[in-house]
């Protein structure tokens, strides 16, 4: 089984003043070597509150995620266990991500030196890195500062594969550039993952580029993932309303000036989520029940898994477009 | 949030002023005026320190003067009522003032970074218990413990050195517990200890040098302070003892003999401007700094 | 608020306070003002303070052997509230002072007051005291109005220490027969007086309808009187006496303080004592201090002390007894003595405070340079009081420099309080048996009544303790007083600093 | 008819290396009720231009050339006159709708105080007519919005009450620098439908600025994109989007992670944009492309029109074919 | 057993909650929490000392007497070991007890209640004359960055906090009253002048309610100089902050968009740069005015001024321990509550606040 890293039933809560938000409310995940997995969803629905907690960054409040045959623990004060150090991440910022003060080599020999490997070796392994992630190896002696966002970012992703990743979560690394460095970053993540077979949580509220370099995608909501299936299921024929409503957003730079559909509303504070379907005040397929029961995760006959009144367990998808609206009560 | 870089690099050159947009480097501070005057002033003072005994034209404890001679050629700043030179004085007052205002410094530096280190880094009820304690002696009147010390121990500018740091760590504490939380958040320490480094070692390698910086601006700017406290206590007569050169203690003395202006007055400028150089150091590193640890240095 | 129409005499001091009840009070200010209060059975007149004269009591006579006063109270004498002063009141205050133990109770030690009849006083004592009449001028032994006294919860009974309430009563009003009276008192600011406009001997056109004395540190002082804003300046020195201009008078007297130098006799106590109670170390000292420079230092005016009495008290040395520096003998004495390097301290009272513009660090300065230059490894230890003084008092300083005011205007002061096993004596770690003469003519000196012998006694005792003695005077002071031109009949006294109740308006 | 004309615009900026063009020789120009949309990589100068019409330019910016406001020339103006212009005839929208509202004035303040200020309305009438604004941005419950603090609106309605603070004086121009480059998708996509219905109902003009073609795509008239502070192509929407003629425009598009659905790799440029300072000579992008030639580096770069209203700024015009086969 | 529940749900939320009130009492016991912790640092500090209050507050013969002594040290609890003491005082405390004056023989709080008045009058008057023109020049300095007026501004403010304030004070003495004859000379009155019936403790304040205009008058002429002196201070301290302050908030988008909205440019200072700025401002105002108090000790002595730093000097001085508790309590309860009110003004004006961290 090529499967490397599975999230069951995942809770993540933050504490607000005392009381408890569940950011990320019960997510279940595969990850398989080789693959990319596309996590979308709108602002604030808890994509790298997951992200984080799968690394570690965060502690899991119920549920756990296991990578590699071992459940992942929380960050402590402590060194973390060997055996994770596997397990990466890279994050948004390109400028946070790195530390203003310290030279690029001394940051990306970390996760070597940390491995116990000498100083100098670590140094030319360093070059290699850079050199695979296209830097120049001169890079080594110099400071953050010195380099555009792109190339930071390079550098972040560096600094993970020194300690040789199996599975990188990306979160939303390609949002903070340019145009032309988003491509040259995601051409690179992409090389990466089907070079050295890593598996790569990407996440992105961008869905064109989900589409575009991932096997699989799953769709947040508020905490919880509404479906997942791969690019070409959810791209042709989504089985949640929510990610048709994703899709229909995108604008298109087709100079066919067709308006982008608005999702009204927005996300809901995880402090109080709408009861039943928390999809529901804003879907306009809503229909009574979706205020009262929350819909199952059930997997479909195309294998693809959604959480909708709408879609019957081990049938094919309904398609959304055929469904009469049904004015929410 | 979603910030194109430049917008974000546009946003940051409109936030700060122009002048620090020299990437970080510290050269371009020693090319403000202030800064330069400020450094004059502290080389010139350091040099007189140093080679008191060669600059001063006379011994400075001599009583061998007439009383109260006003400035003149052979006594530019005149003499006391212990017939002292004052100029002599003044010059090796340099070598109490400043010293002892640097240790003070140093002190409160060490203690406050090791509490405020130890408060950022464990955080929760260790964070939570040290700095209502920080809070204690920050809220406590610092001159006051100073005076109740220093009257205790007895008056010498040692016993005024360790009074004063007492009160004086808390700011150093605040200012490194706040740093260490803001960098501890931050994504490059997440990654760092994502890759197996221990807390210790974050701290050490990835906080230090990015705590130093401010730490480094603060100690300049309470050098002054530091000076004023002490010079201050002295005035008191609870700070050096008779008959150091010290300033403080020194314009008490002309304090008793107003008409004799120049026993008090030359020792006074003496305090201004070792202050206001240091003032202006520090002053002109913090504008350097970026805009959010310069706010961290400034509440 | 406006005192326009009012004549206000605006006297200026550096205060040391701490109520108006004579009983408790023994602070030069408060000496001051309760001298303008409260009358005491005999006084003396401007600046003198050797020849008694009458206040309360018309007349007194004493004994041969000074062991019973008697004192005849003036049949016109009021209290400032009309009533007549009585020889009850004068019991009262008397024993008062003795019971409350405050600062000057000791004054009363082994004196016994009674009344055989209304106008007569009976002071005893068991041994000869001739300096009773000089303790009963002190401002403590003021007279106070006992049945005033009593309505403020006053008492004299023997646990008076604890029973007596009336020290907050005594800072709203005053209860004495002066030619003043308390209007308002404030420990820090400053104390107000208003004329007694009953006083039994008359009241004086001239004197000032309102007298207010304020707390102001001496440099301020200085300004003022010279601006006009004051009318006298109490605690200038003779250099900031100087060129105080020609709006002002400045009256120069001689200050009852002397300052003086000891190295202590306790061999116990440390290393460095070891060798102070060496007598070669003694005389290294003695002789190796530079009397002129410190005289100097002090300003016009101010002398060398010969010896320990002051200048104008019998039996005062004169400056040809006075030491003179010689360092060759200094040096000579400081190697048979044998200290070495071993370090000395000097203490002294070294917050900043001054008195008669001398301040303790500079003197101490000034004496540490010439002990250096003799050999000595001295070191500056000066304190606040609060720190010093107990370790001065407990014998714990190695060497000491301090000053000494006399408790009662009379030599006896001086012997009863400096010769071995005595008072200050015992703080040099001065032993009583240590110097059989010196204590013999201690003894002499407190039995005897006749003037001229007493003079003669008191030289001797003094040329013999700057022969072996641990204690070097080192200098009196002047005592200057600046007052505005219009302010007369000022005089510098050495008890109560200023002669209030005798000062006029031109 | 036109109702702004930039022409010869340069903005020269202080930085720490000297004075630089951060635009240069920049001509364009809008005409009443167009969407012009300004697109370029960042560092491009579109947010410089923007605010150079403003008369908004940072600490020691300084911009010449000609800018022509409804027949009358702003550049240099004085304080004076551009305080009355702005707000009142040429308002602005910002990128950051959390940074860009006053967190401690309510809505009611922000969204009156000019209108207050430009057109003396009274209190009352300046509520009423900020209520009918809230309502034409759709803000629910507009009364008791005014009453509130931005800090209570998610990040899409603080862009709709920015839009709303924009149109208060109703003013002829509106410029958007990147109102949707903070937003989800599905916000931005409300807002681009609220630009455009703006616009159709008031004859407002709109200049908006993004990096996301997409976002001009449906919303635009005419497109200007810019690199390294000059203008490189321009044309009318439809027109530039399918069928751009400079090879940077080309790179552009083609990096849409929607251009192509052939594999996982996206077209990009190679190279970085130039920083502020050290721009290229010559046409800016040559050293990143595949088509240059020697003169490319040698100024000045000349226009070419390749049709209506449609111009590149490239001596090499390596597409020139292109087009005749497509059409 | 049965666990008691220590806090019932009402109070709970009056504990935990998010509201005003809550944030309020939870800050009230942070500093009474604070304020004992003080206590003990002061007590643990004068209990390190050699010296012996006996021995500074009695006089010569009747420190030699060793039941005065022993009377002296039951009087004050001397005798007792040094744990009761404290345990003694912090009883005393929280009934409002501060103890008895070691060197003025009355209750602490007396003392206080006389002398912090006067420091809080020329303190309040510092601060005061500070912000105003602190605000205005560190405003214009802002506006002016790195012209001349702002490097002026500049050099100014830091040579303000850079004088050493008891020299300033001597200094402008002489200047002004000796010299120049502008201030009325030393004290709170003129000399015998009957002070105001006490309400307030500030003279001025004491005067006005009094309708005693004349005496108001003369008490404002004289506490002029002193809090001037004060003020340099503080003036330096506040200006620079604004300047900062400004700066930053110069830099913040909601400024350029009031801009871009055409508001005039002193509307747009007004209202969207300098009241965001104020909150900040009255932080550092808060914290000057606590030091402020403090550094009267330096001062006062020099204008026989009779207030709270007098006061501290000589408890000090004298090693009275009760009065340096005192003092040192008065400040720092000044300083914990001026932070509070600072903490809770923001709240109440920003309503970002929460949000934004
Ligand atoms: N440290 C925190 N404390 C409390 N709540 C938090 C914290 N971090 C995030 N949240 C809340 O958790 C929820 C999910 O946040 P998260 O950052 O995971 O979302 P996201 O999908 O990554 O959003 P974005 O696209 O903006 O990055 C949000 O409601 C957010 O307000
Ligand atoms: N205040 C300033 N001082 C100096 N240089 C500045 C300043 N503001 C912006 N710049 C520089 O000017 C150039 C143009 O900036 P501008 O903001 O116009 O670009 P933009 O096209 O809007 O980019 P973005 O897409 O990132 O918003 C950039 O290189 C930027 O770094
Ligand atoms: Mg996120
Ligand atoms: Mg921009």
């Amino acid at each position: 089984m090529n499967e490397i890293l599975s999230v069951d039933d995942l809770v993540v809560e933050y504490n607000r003043d005392g009381t408890k938000v569940r950011a990320v409310a019960g997510v279940d995940l595969r990850l398989e070597k080789g693959e990319i997995l596309g996590l979308v969803g709108e602002s604030g629905c808890g994509k790298s509150t997951l992200g984080k907690a799968i690394v570690g960054i965060l502690g899991a409040a119920e549920g756990e995620v296991i990578f590699d045959g071992l459940p992942v623990k929380k960050l402590t004060r402590g060194k973390r266990p060997e055996h994770f150090r596997n397990l990466q991440m890279v994050f948004q910022d390109p400028y946070g991500s790195l530390n203003p003060r310290r030279k690029i080599g001394a940051q990306v020999i970390d996760g070597l030196v940390i491995g116990g490997m000498h100083r100098s070796k670590a140094l030319a392994r360093a070059q290699e890195l850079l050199a695979t992630v296209g830097l120049p190896a001169d890079a080594l002696g110099r400071f953050p500062h010195q380099f555009s966002g792109g190339q930071r970012q390079r550098i972040a992703i560096a600094r993970a594969l020194a300690a040789s990743a199996s599975v990188l979560i990306a979160d939303e690394p390609i949002s903070a550039l340019d145009t032309s460095s988003q491509a040259q970053v995601s051409n690179l993540l992409v090389n990466l993952v089907h070079e050295l077979s890593v598996g790569m949580v990407f996440i992105s509220h961008d869905l064109s580029i989900v589409r575009r370099i991932s096997d699989r995608v799953a769709v947040m909501y508020l905490g919880k993932i509404v479906e997942t299936g791969t690019v070409e299921q959810i791209w042709e024929s989504p089985a949640h309303p929510y990610t048709k409503a994703l899709i229909a957003a995108i604008p298109h730079a087709d100079g066919r000036s067709s308006m982008p559909a608005d999702l009204p509303g927005d996300v809901p504070n995880p402090m109080s989520p709408p009861s039943g379907c928390r999809f529901h005040p804003r879907c306009p397929l809503a229909m009574p029940e979706c205020a009262v029961v929350e819909p199952e995760f059930v997997t479909l006959a195309d294998n693809r898994q959604v959480a909708c009144h709408l879609q019957k367990a081990g049938q094919e998808p309904v398609s959304l477009e055929l469904i009469p609206r049904v004015p929410a009560s | 949030m979603i910030l194109s870089p430049n917008t974000r690099k546009t946003l940051k050159a409109l936030e700060t002023p122009t002048e620090k947009k020299g990437k970080g480097s510290t050269n371009s501070i020693w090319r403000q005026p202030l800064a330069i005057v400020g450094l004059t002033i502290i080389g010139v003072w350091v040099f007189v320190a140093v080679f008191a005994p060669w600059v001063a034209p006379y011994d400075p404890y001599s009583q061998e003067f007439d009383k109260f001679i006003p400035p003149s050629a052979e006594h530019w700043m005149g003499t006391d009522e212990l017939n002292r030179d004052i100029l002599s004085r003044v010059i090796y007052g340099a070598r109490i003032s400043l010293p002892y205002s640097i240790l003070l410094v140093v002190l409160s530096t060490i203690i406050g970074t090791i509490v405020g280190g130890v408060s950022g880094f464990f955080g929760g009820r260790v964070d939570a218990t040290l700095m209502r304690i920080t809070d204690m002696f920050f809220a406590f009147p610092g001159i006051i413990l100073a005076m109740a010390v220093a009257a205790a121990l007895g008056p010498e500018i040692r016993n005024a050195v360790i009074a004063i740091t007492i009160v004086a760590w808390p700011v150093y504490a605040r200012l490194v517990r706040g740093l260490i939380l803001n960098s501890k958040s931050s994504d490059y320490v997440t990654a760092s200890s994502l890759l197996g480094s221990s807390s210790i070692r974050t701290l050490f390698v990835d906080l230090r040098p990015n705590i130093s910086g401010p730490v480094f601006v603060l100690m300049a700017l309470e050098v002054g302070t530091a000076l004023l406290l002490l010079s201050g206590l002295s005035f008191l007569g609870l700070g050096a003892t008779p008959p150091s050169a010290e300033w403080g203690a020194m314009v008490s003395m002309g304090a008793v003999n107003f008409d004799r202006w120049w026993v008090g007055l030359f020792p006074g400028i003496a305090i201004l401007t070792a202050v206001l150089a240091f003032n202006f150091i520090g002053d002109t590193l913090r504008d350097a700094l970026d805009p959010r640890t310069a706010k961290a240095l400034r509440d | 608020p406006a005192t326009a129409a009012k004549s206000s005499l605006v006297v200026e001091n550096v205060f040391q306070l701490t109520s108006t009840d004579p009983a408790r009070s023994f602070e030069q200010t408060g000496n001051m003002i309760n001298h303008a209060l409260y009358e005491t059975l005999i006084t003396y007149k401007g600046g003198d303070a050797s020849q008694p004269v009458p206040a309360i009591a018309s007349k007194w006579r004493y004994n041969s052997n000074a062991t019973s006063f008697s004192f005849t109270i003036d049949p016109k004498a009021k209290f400032s509230d009309g009533t007549k002063v009585t020889s009850a009141d004068v019991v009262f205050s008397l024993n008062r002072l003795k019971n409350v133990k405050g600062n000057p109770s000791s004054l009363m030690d082994g004196l016994t007051v009674s009344a055989p009849n209304s106008k007569t006083v009976r002071i005893a004592t068991e041994e000869p005291t001739p300096q009773v009449l000089a303790i009963l001028t002190s401002p403590a032994a003021g007279i106070m109005n006992a049945k005033v006294v009593r309505a403020c919860g006053g008492t004299d009974a023997a646990n008076a220490e604890s029973a007596d309430k009336a020290l907050e009563c005594l800072k709203k009003k005053s209860a004495g027969s002066g030619r003043y009276v308390l209007k308002s008192f404030n420990l820090t600011t400053e104390v107000v007086l208003d004329k007694n406009m009953k006083y039994w001997d008359g009241v004086d056109k001239d004197g000032y309808d309102q007298i207010v004395i304020r707390n102001v540190p001496v440099n301020v002082q200085r300004l003022n009187v010279i601006k006009g804003a004051s009318s006298i300046a109490a605690d200038l020195s003779p250099d900031q006496a100087e060129g105080v201009g020609s709006k002002v008078n400045v009256i120069e007297g001689k200050a009852s303080n002397v300052f003086f130098f000891y190295l202590s006799q306790n061999p116990a106590f440390s290393d460095a004592t070891k060798f102070t109670s060496n007598p070669k170390c003694i005389e290294a000292a003695r002789y190796g201090i530079n009397y002129d420079k410190i005289v100097r230092y002090a300003g016009r005016g101010a002398i060398q002390a010969p010896g320990i009495i002051p200048s104008f008290f019998s039996g005062a040395l004169s400056s040809k007894d006075a030491i003179k520096q010689n360092t060759a003998r200094a040096k000579r004495a400081f190697d048979a003595c044998g200290i070495g390097d071993t370090p000395v301290e000097i203490g002294y009272w070294g917050d900043g405070g001054a008195v008669n513009g001398l301040n303790f660090g500079s003197l101490a300065a000034l004496v540490a340079e010439d002990l250096q230059a003799v050999g000595f490894n001295v070191s500056l230890n000066g304190a606040p009081i609060a720190v010093s003084l107990p370790l001065y008092r407990d014998n714990k300083e190695e060497t000491g420099l301090w000053l000494w005011g006399p408790d009662w205007p009379d030599s006896t002061n001086y012997t009863e309080s400096f010769s071995p096993g005595t008072k200050v004596g015992l703080r040099m770690g001065w032993q009583a048996g240590a110097d059989n003469l010196i204590e013999s003519l201690r003894q002499q000196a407190a039995v005897t009544t006749d003037p001229k012998k007493r003079a003669v006694i008191f030289s001797r005792w003094q040329k013999e303790m700057n022969k072996r003695s641990p204690l070097i005077p080192l200098v009196q002071p002047a005592s200057i007083l600046v007052a505005d031109k219009s302010v007369e009949n000022v005089k510098d006294h050495p008890i109560w600093k200023i002669n209030l109740p005798e000062i006029t308006k031109k | 008819m036109t109702l702004l004309n930039v022409s010869d615009l340069t903005v020269t900026l202080a930085t720490s290396t000297g004075d630089a063009d951060a635009v240069r020789n920049l001509s364009f120009s809008l005409d009443g009720g167009e969407i012009l949309g300004i697109a370029g990589e960042s560092g491009s100068g579109k947010t410089m231009t923007a605010l150079s019409i403003m008369g908004l330019l940072p600490y020691k910016g300084k911009a010449s050339g000609s800018i022509n406001f409804d027949g009358k020339e702003v550049l240099g103006s004085s304080k004076k006159k551009y305080q009355h212009m702005r707000g009142k005839e040429i308002s602005m929208i910002f990128q950051d709708p959390m940074t860009s509202l006053h967190p401690m004035l309510t809505v009611q303040t922000q969204l009156t105080e000019h209108m207050r200020y430009h057109d003396k309305m009274s209190k009352s009438a300046a509520r009423e007519s900020a209520l009918k604004l809230l309502d034409t941005v759709k803000i629910p419950d507009p009364a008791s919005a005014l009453r509130a603090h931005p800090s209570q609106f998610s990040g899409g309605m603080r862009q709709r009450i920015a839009i709303a603070m924009a149109l208060a004086c109703e003013p002829k121009l509106l410029i958007a620098d990147e109102p949707t480059t903070a937003l989800d998708v599905t916000v931005q996509a409300g807002i681009l439908r609220l630009l455009h219905q703006i616009r159709d109902e008031r004859n407002l003009s709109i200049m908006i600025i993004t990096h996301d073609l997409g976002v001009l795509s449906s919303l635009t008239d005419k497109i200007l994109i810019m690199y390294a502070g000059s203008e490189v192509e321009s044309g009318p929407a439809r027109e530039l989007l399918s069928n751009p003629r400079h090879p940077y425009s080309q790179g552009l598009i083609a990096a849409l992670p929607g251009a192509s659905r052939e594999g996982k790799f996206l077209t990009s440029i190679d190279g970085m944009p130039p920083e502020l300072g050290n721009f290229p000579s010559g046409c800016a992008f040559h050293p990143r492309c595949g088509f240059a030639e020697d003169r490319c580096s040698v100024p000045p770069i000349d226009a070419t029109v390749v049709s209506k209203g449609h111009r590149i700024y490239c001596p090499v015009n390596p597409f020139a074919h292109d087009r005749v086969e497509q059409s | 057993m049965k666990p008691v529940p220590v806090l019932t749900p009402v109070t709970k939320t009056l504990f935990t909650g998010t509201g005003l009130t809550p944030f309020i009492i939870r800050r009230l016991l942070t500093a009474v929490v604070l304020i004992l912790g003080i206590t003990f640092i002061a007590f643990s500090v004068t209990q390190l000392v050699p010296g012996d209050p006996v021995a500074a507050n009695l006089g010569q013969s009747a420190y030699s007497d060793p039941d005065i002594v022993a009377a002296f040290k039951a009087e004050y609890g001397l005798d007792q070991p040094v744990h009761i003491q404290y345990i003694t005082y912090v009883g005393n405390l929280l009934q409002g007890n501060l103890g008895i004056s070691l060197s003025s023989k009355r209750p602490v709080a007396e003392d206080l209640r006389e002398f912090f008045p006067a420091t809080l009058e020329i303190a309040l008057v510092a601060v005061f004359v500070a912000l105003v023109l602190g605000v205005i020049l560190g405003t214009i300095s802002a506006m002016t960055r790195d012209r001349l007026p702002d490097q002026i501004i500049r050099v100014f403010s830091l040579t303000g906090v850079s004088m050493p304030v008891f020299w300033t004070a001597l200094t402008a003495f002489y200047i002004f009253f000796f010299v120049l004859g502008w201030a009325p000379g030393t004290g709170r009155l003129e000399p015998g002048a009957e002070p105001p019936p006490q309400v307030t403790g500030m003279y001025t304040v004491d005067a006005l309610l009094d309708g005693d205009f004349a005496t108001a008058s003369q008490a404002v002429s004289y506490l002029l100089l002193p809090a001037l002196v004060l003020a340099v201070f503080a003036l330096g301290v506040i200006t620079r902050f604004t300047r900062a302050s400004v700066l930053e908030i110069l830099g913040n988008d909601y400024v350029r968009t009031a801009r871009s909205k055409g508001l005039p440019e002193r509307v747009v200072i007004r209202r969207h740069v300098l009241r965001p700025a104020l909150l900040a401002i009255i932080t550092i105002a808060g914290v000057a005015f606590a030091s402020l108090l403090a550094g009267s000790v330096l001062i006062e002595n020099v204008f026989s001024w009779p207030g709270l730093g007098q006061y501290a000097y000589k408890s000090a001085v004298g090693l009275d321990l009760p009065g340096i508790m005192g003092v040192s309590m008065i400040v720092a309860t000044v300083f914990i509550f001026m932070n509070l009110l600072v903490d809770v003004l923001y709240r109440v004006i920003d309503p970002q606040m929460k949000d934004s961290k």
